[in-house]
């Protein structure tokens, strides 16, 4: 993740050979940054928005600018899934409440179940298991699958080649966070061990991994598992 | 969003008679009682909390309380892992030492404990659409198609001299065919099937434009034309038998009365 | 509308006795303001604003402040129907539309018509429809004249005056052709096995006239029917 985020930079970098732009260019691109994000719910990533607007224009630098410019508003401007949206300041909560949607309430099983899905991906049904010492509840699975949160990624080159699940865009841009490498607290998770395998060396739990590369021990999904991921994931267990 | 976690007390002999229900398993079961510890979870006794673990399945069977397996699984675990514990390792033995199986138990307890704690974070950040607020009158992009259309020379002449030719032969005919088309037919139910709730005869609808001569290709365009109305949700269609009339009604319209009979 | 919205402002002045709102308050207040009009799904009147802010608030001044503040960005503040609403700055509504090239092949009937208007010109669409034998459909002139290869050349000095149609240049440029008068002929088309050996004696195919002057019976178009052309070549039929 880390990687595909600064290969981003990278590619926004060359682009942005601030040729010849003239302080008035400057200021109408940052005007056409703004109004970009502005219109769009939806977060925008640097490359979406360089492709809309002259080429050559610097639009890391633009956008680092604009969010200088919204710090400290009641609208501000921030990365999430590795794109940029306009969200109103989180300290304004207590404001807005009135227009939050009604949200499902997840069960502490389906918390649970997520935070170990997003902090351990790629991960397996009986890997959470393991971690939980518990079953996991068909339900808990499918109401995860239907926040559109969690997601099916591959499956472990593993004997009965379990499915494995990360988190998804979706999750990044619901949590405000900006990649999995971001998730609070990973640090203190890795150095304390805690998303080592630890006790049963039998199998892996590598550290989070969201890109949508499959790793090395993951072959992807078929169509039929898809389809019919519950039935996959119930072979599993 | 996340119910907090409620440590059952277990101060008095009162609170052990609690439903082992309420527990997601013996993990979770563990790591309550490791609070009433009262310490850090990076410090806890294994051994008293084993014991602990085992009085109270204990307490539970007393009562002839239902247990899941996993739970007498656990205490069989633990009840081994308090002898390995208590007792030296024999000579050459395979198996892990007690403190082996402690660590492994405890680093399980602390990082349930951790993913906990990650949950929490979680449901506690400024989360969209319930902390933090998109825009909330997007202006989408307006798409704007545009075609691009393509043709070869070869299409364009061969087109021609097929027409011209056809054309040239078929003059001989007297009286050129008239063909509703599948637009006209389309058009013709369009009008009309606002108007109509009950179930009607195909027929009806297309009866206005019928001469004998017309008379097959009114009815396969309508007949098209209505599969198409249907395929789009618009309409029903009926057929009681293979050859029997088709019968249409408004879909929309029939829906309102269906409620309105409903409601009253 | 221009009196509702004065209405509006002296209702939010009487409101608005600011007492004693510190600086602070007031910055936290455009930032409350600036949140909820983000957020809003529609526009929103000051009284509305003015309930759910502290009270006393001065919405008043604060959406003048805030408009300010946008003014010259990509996105401003601006009233509808006096209410109040973020919207995208008139001159960068370019960014919000967006084109999208289909690629697509022309009908039969195009084709036919198409061709007949390249051996045929100057031809008006009851020309076509006799050559036809089929009744010339609106959509596909329409298409035709969207493809650029054919256009309106003129009106033809007969009662009705109906428009005359040709190709343009854009017709030779995409089937490679230097002028009309290149297309093959009878004997060209009978040789390539377009046209069958045997065909009637009577049967001809006209040669193009490739100017682009008008010819003796054609009228130059006037302006109007450039403009409704549609409309114009209904007359026709």
């Amino acid at each position: 993740m880390a990687n595909s985020s600064a290969a981003v930079a990278i590619a926004v970098d060359n682009d942005a050979s601030p040729t010849n732009f003239s302080p008035e260019d400057r200021r109408q691109g940052l005007r056409m940054v703004e109004a970009l994000l502005f219109a769009s719910a939806e977060p925008i990533s640097a490359e979406d928005l360089a492709s809309r607007l002259p080429i050559g224009t610097d639009v890391g630098g633009l956008l680092k600018e604009l969010q200088q410019n919204y710090t400290g508003g009641g609208v501000n401007l921030i990365q999430v899934a590795s794109k940029w949206a306009f969200r109103t300041a989180g300290d304004l909560s207590f404001l807005l409440s009135r227009d939050a949607l009604e949200q499902r309430k997840l069960s502490r099983a389906a918390l649970e179940t997520l935070a170990i899905i997003a902090y351990h991906q790629p991960v397996t049904r009986s890997d959470i298991e393991e971690i939980r010492g518990v079953i996991t509840s068909r339900g808990t699975m499918d109401v995860l699958l239907e926040t559109g949160w969690i997601r099916m990624r591959g499956r472990r080159k593993t004997p009965g080649r379990p499915v494995t699940y990360g988190t998804t865009e979706a999750f990044l841009a619901h949590f405000g966070i900006d990649t999995v490498g971001d998730l609070p607290g990973l640090d203190e998770l890795k150095a304390a061990g805690l998303l080592d395998a630890g006790v049963a060396a039998s199998f892996m739990v590598p550290e989070p991994h969201a890109s949508d590369d499959l790793t090395e021990d993951e072959d992807p999904l078929e169509d039929e598992a898809l389809e019919a991921g519950g039935e996959g994931s119930l072979a599993e267990g | 969003m996340w119910e907090t976690y409620q440590p059952v007390d277990r101060g008095d002999e009162q609170a052990l008679v609690v439903d082992v229900a309420g527990f997601e398993g013996p993990l979770d079961l563990l790591l309550s009682l490791a609070r009433t510890q009262k310490v850090d979870i990076t410090r806890i006794s294994i051994l008293a909390l084993a014991e602990q673990y085992l009085t109270y399945i204990e307490e539970i069977r007393r009562l002839r309380l239902e247990l899941a397996a996993d739970y007498l699984v656990m205490a069989a675990w633990l009840a081994y892992l308090k002898s390995r514990l208590l007792l030296p390792a024999a000579e050459g033995d395979e198996e892990p030492t007690g403190e082996e199986m402690a660590e492994a138990l405890a680093f399980r307890l602390r990082r349930l404990e951790a993913m906990r704690e990650a949950a929490a974070r979680l449901a506690n950040r400024n989360r969209l659409g319930r902390d933090v607020f998109a825009r909330g009158d997007p202006e989408p992009v307006q798409i704007h198609k545009r075609s691009e259309y393509s043709a070869t020379l070869y299409d364009l002449l061969s087109a021609y001299a097929t027409q011209r030719q056809q054309r040239s032969v078929s003059v001989v005919q007297v009286r050129r065919r008239q063909v509703w088309s599948l637009q006209e037919g389309r058009d013709v139910l369009m009008r009309m099937i606002g108007q109509i709730a009950q179930w009607t005869p195909l027929s009806v609808f297309t009866s206005p434009y019928l001469s004998p001569e017309m008379r097959t290709t009114v009815t396969a365009s309508a007949f098209g034309a209505s599969l198409e109305l249907v395929r789009e949700g618009k309409i029903d269609l009926r057929q009681t038998d293979a050859f029997a009339p088709l019968y249409i009604r408004d879909r929309v319209h029939a829906v309102e009365t269906s409620q309105e009979a409903g409601n009253g």
